[in-house]
C-alpha cells in the first residue's frame, strides 16, 4: 500500500512506541525514494534507522537526527534532505493537519535558521512565525490495544505522536498487540476514535 | 587551564542549586528538565509537590527506572528508563506541548552551549556537520514561564559560555530568566545580566576574568552555597 | 396552496431517501445529523456499519433515550438525551470538530432555510432579531466530505427553498453536493444543479413552477421511490 | 475570586457537563460587567441563563443562544454584546489559547457574515479565514471526579468544552462529583491533568 515516492508519518519516540512489525515489513520490501515523517529515526540499522540503511529515503521531516548518526552524515553528502522542525511545532502541525488547520501561529523559533523564510506576524505586541499543517499519504502507528473497530488506547509514552498522526494520513494503519470484541474499551478512555483508523494489523 | 570546580563536583553543585531554588519557592510546581544536568535537578529536589513533565508526554516522572522497572514504552525525552510518580499521567505529543506553548510549565531547566548577556540562548547545533537535531529545545525557551540555564562555566577548553553575543545559532532571544554555573548565579533583569551569588573559591576579578559578557553585580551579592 | 405530499409524509420520505443514500454505499461511514429531519435520518438506516457522530463530542450515538435510559449528561447536538451504541467513545469538542473540519466525518445531513442553484446554503439565521446563534453549521458544511441538504421543497406558505441566489444569510458558499426534499433529489456537479429524481406525484413541468433555482435535468432521470 | 468585569468561561452544552453549584455561587453573589464565554447560555432562568436573568452579563462571546430566548432579546435591546463564533473555531480557539497559538486559519465561515472584518488568506488555492485565540480570566469547568491533585475525568457528553477550557484562562476552577486519592485514577484515562486546574470544589 505504500507506493515508492509516499509521504509516510511514522510514531514513535525514540524506540518507545513506533510499529515495530510494520517498519520491518516497510524495509523488507524496499520500497523507495519516501519522505518520512517522524520524530526521529531510531538509531543505525534499529527502527526506522533501517529504512535509511537500506537507502528507501528521499527526504526527512523530523526534529531529532542525533540518535542516528547515520542521519546528518548522509544528509551532509546530500543524499537525503532534512527538514528539521522543532519538535512542539512539529506535533502540532502533524495535528493540524488532522484537523483541518492549514496553518497557525507560535512563538517558538522565531528569529532562528529554523525560521528563515517563514512568514511572522505580530500578536499583542510579540512576534510569532506562521506554521504549515503537515500531512501524509500513509501514517503508520503503533497502539497497545484496538476494538474490532479500530478505536485505540496507548501504553504510558508510547502515546506520544501516535494519536496525531493516525489523524493526519489519507490512509492510516494501526500496529497493535491486541485486538478485543467492540464494546470492550472504555468509552471515556478510548484515545483514537476509530474514524481516524483504516486497517488493523496484530503483532503475533 | 586551572581547574577551579572538578567536572563531576561542578555538576552536582549546579544541579543541587537549581534544586533549591524550586524548593524555596513554597509552591507546587510542574518543571520540565532538559538532559545532562538538568536531569540531575530531579535528585536533589525535596519538595513533593513538584513534578516533572516529559515532553515526549508525560506528567509526573519518577526517577531513573533500575532493573526490574526498566518498560521500554516509559521513557523521558532523553530516551532513559524512568519511573511513574502517584498521579502521573500521560498525553500525547501536541497536548504536552500545548503545556509547554501554553506557559502552563511553571520553569524548564535545559543545558547551553552560550548564553549571551541578552539572555539568548544557543544550545540547539554545533554547525559541524555531525548534528542534526533541535528536539523540543525552541518551543521549551519560549513557552515556558521560567527558562533556567544550568551549564558549566568555561567550556572543556576554558572558553567562556557567558558571552557578549551568541556565535553559535540561537535557540532562542532573550529568553534565559535565571543562569547557574559552577562559580556564580546570574539573574536576567530588564535584559541585564545580574550576578547574584558567587561561589566560595573565587573573587570578582577571576569571575570577570572567566566570563566574557558584561554583567552588573548585585548589590546584595550573596556566597553561593557549595 | 396545493399541499403534493402532507409534512409529516413529506419529513418520513426524505429521512428515508437519505438513509436510502448511505445505505447504497456499501461501506462503513462517519455521519452527523442535524437537527429536525436530519436526526429522523438515523431511524431508517438499515446498515450496522454507519455510525453516528455528535458535534457535542460522541461517535456512535444510538436511538434517542426513552424512560430510564435518559441520562441528562448523554445527550446529542440537539440536546435530546440519546444512547450509546457498542464502540461508542467521547471526545472533547475541539477534537469533534477537528474530526468534521479535517474532512473524517464523511457526510453531514442538514436542514437549510435556502439552497441556491450552487450550492450555497442558507440555514443558520433569519435576520428578525428573535434567533442568534449559529451552532456547528459553518464548520458542517465546509468540513464534511459530503453536505446532503434534507429539506422539505417549499416554505409553510408556499416560497421556493431552491432559489437562484439565496437571500438569507449564508452559511457555506457552494457547499451543498446532494438535496433532497419529498419532490425531488439534486445532485450538484460542477457548481450546476442536476435533477436526479422525481416524485411519482408530479410531472416535471410542476417541479419547475416549485423550484425557483435553474437546474438541469439527468439524462437518467428516476422517479423517486416514496 | 470573579470581579466586576472579568471575562469568564464556563463549560457546558446545553444543560450537560455544566458547573452548576459554580454558576448558581456566581448567580448569588451578583458580580456583575461580566463576559461570558461559553457554548450556549442554558435556557431562561436556568443554569447561566440566571446571569442574565441577574441582569450580570454585559458581553456574551459562544456560538449558540436561541436556547435562551432571553438573549437575542437583551442583545437586540442593545443591553449586552453578543459575538457569534462558530462551534468549531470557538471550540479550536479556546485550546488555542490553551495551548499558546495566538491564531488559526479555518475554513469555516469563509465569505459569511460572521468572516466579515476578519483577515483571510489562500492555502493551496482555498481561502482561509485567520481566527484568534480565546482567553478567559477564569474558567468555570465541570469534570464527574478528580483526584486530590486535581486529574480530572469526565462523564459522557458532559466533556464538551471543559477539558479545553479548563487549559485557556488563568485560573481554573472545577467543580467535580468526586475526589479519590492520588494514584486512584488509571493514568492512561485522565483527561485534563492537573497542571490546568487551580482549584477544586465537590458538589455535595
Amino acid at each position: 500500500m505504500i507506493r515508492p515516492g509516499a509521504r509516510i508519518m511514522v510514531g514513535g519516540f525514540g524506540l518507545a512506541g513506533y510499529p515495530e512489525l510494520l517498519v520491518e515489513n516497510l524495509a523488507a520490501c524496499g520500497v523507495g525514494d519516501l519522505t518520512v515523517i517522524s520524530n526521529d529515526l531510531g538509531s543505525p540499522g534499529v527502527g526506522l534507522g533501517k529504512l535509511l540503511t537500506n537507502k528507501q529515503i528521499r527526504a526527512l521531516i523530523g526534529n531529532y537526527y542525533n540518535w542516528n548518526p547515520e542521519v546528518p552524515e548522509a544528509c551532509f553528502r546530500g543524499e537525503i534532505e532534512v527538514t528539521l522542525v522543532p519538535q512542539g511545532t512539529f506535533a502540532e502541525a502533524i495535528r493540524a493537519a488532522g484537523v483541518g488547520i492549514p496553518a497557525f501561529y507560535t512563538a517558538a523559533s522565531v528569529g532562528t535558521d529554523l525560521a528563515r523564510d517563514k512568514e511572522t506576524k505580530e500578536f499583542d505586541g510579540k512576534t510569532f512565525v506562521l506554521e504549515r499543517a503537515i500531512h501524509a499519504d500513509v501514517a503508520l502507528v503503533k497502539a497497545h490495544r484496538a476494538d474490532e473497530l479500530g478505536n485505540l488506547v496507548y501504553t504510558k509514552t508510547a502515546r506520544n505522536f501516535n494519536p496525531l498522526m493516525a489523524m493526519a494520513a489519507t490512509l492510516t494503519i494501526a500496529e497493535v498487540d491486541d485486538i478485543v470484541p467492540v464494546g470492550s474499551l472504555d468509552p471515556e478512555c478510548i484515545v483514537t476514535p476509530h474514524i481516524f483508523v483504516d486497517i488493523l494489523v496484530r503483532r503475533d | 587551564m586551572q581547574v577551579i570546580v572538578p567536572a563531576e563536583e561542578a555538576k552536582v553543585r549546579i544541579a543541587r542549586r537549581v534544586a533549591r531554588e524550586f524548593d524555596e519557592q513554597k509552591r507546587s510546581m510542574v518543571i520540565n528538565l532538559g538532559v545532562g544536568i538538568p536531569t540531575m535537578v530531579a535528585g536533589y529536589i525535596e519538595r513533593h509537590d513538584i513534578y516533572i513533565q516529559a515532553e515526549n508526554g508525560m506528567l509526573g516522572v519518577g526517577p531513573l527506572a533500575v532493573g526490574k522497572e526498566v518498560n521500554r514504552q516509559l521513557i523521558n525525552a532523553g530516551r532513559q528508563p524512568v519511573t511513574e510518580t502517584p498521579g502521573c499521567c500521560y498525553f500525547d505529543s501536541a497536548t504536552s506541548f500545548g503545556m509547554i506553548r501554553g506557559g502552563h510549565v511553571d520553569a524548564t531547566v535545559i543545558g547551553a552551549l552560550q548564553v549571551d548577556q541578552e539572555g539568548s540562548i544557543a544550545n540547539w547545533i554545533i554547525p559541524n556537520g555531525r548534528q542534526l537535531g533541535v528536539g523540543g529545545a525552541m518551543d521549551l525557551v519560549s513557552g515556558a514561564r521560567q527558562v533556567v540555564v544550568a551549564m558549566q562555566h568555561n567550556t572543556r577548553d576554558g572558553k567562556p559560555k557567558l558571552v557578549k553575543s551568541c556565535t553559535l545559532p540561537i535557540t532562542g532571544f532573550c529568553e534565559a530568566d535565571m543562569i547557574v554555573t559552577e562559580l556564580a548565579v546570574f539573574h536576567l533583569g530588564g535584559s541585564r545580566l545580574v550576578l547574584k551569588e558567587i561561589a566560595p573559591e573565587i573573587s570578582l576579578d577571576t569571575l570577570v576574568r572567566l566570563t566574557e559578557a558584561e554583567f552588573i553585580v548585585c548589590a546584595n551579592l550573596k556566597t553561593m552555597s557549595v
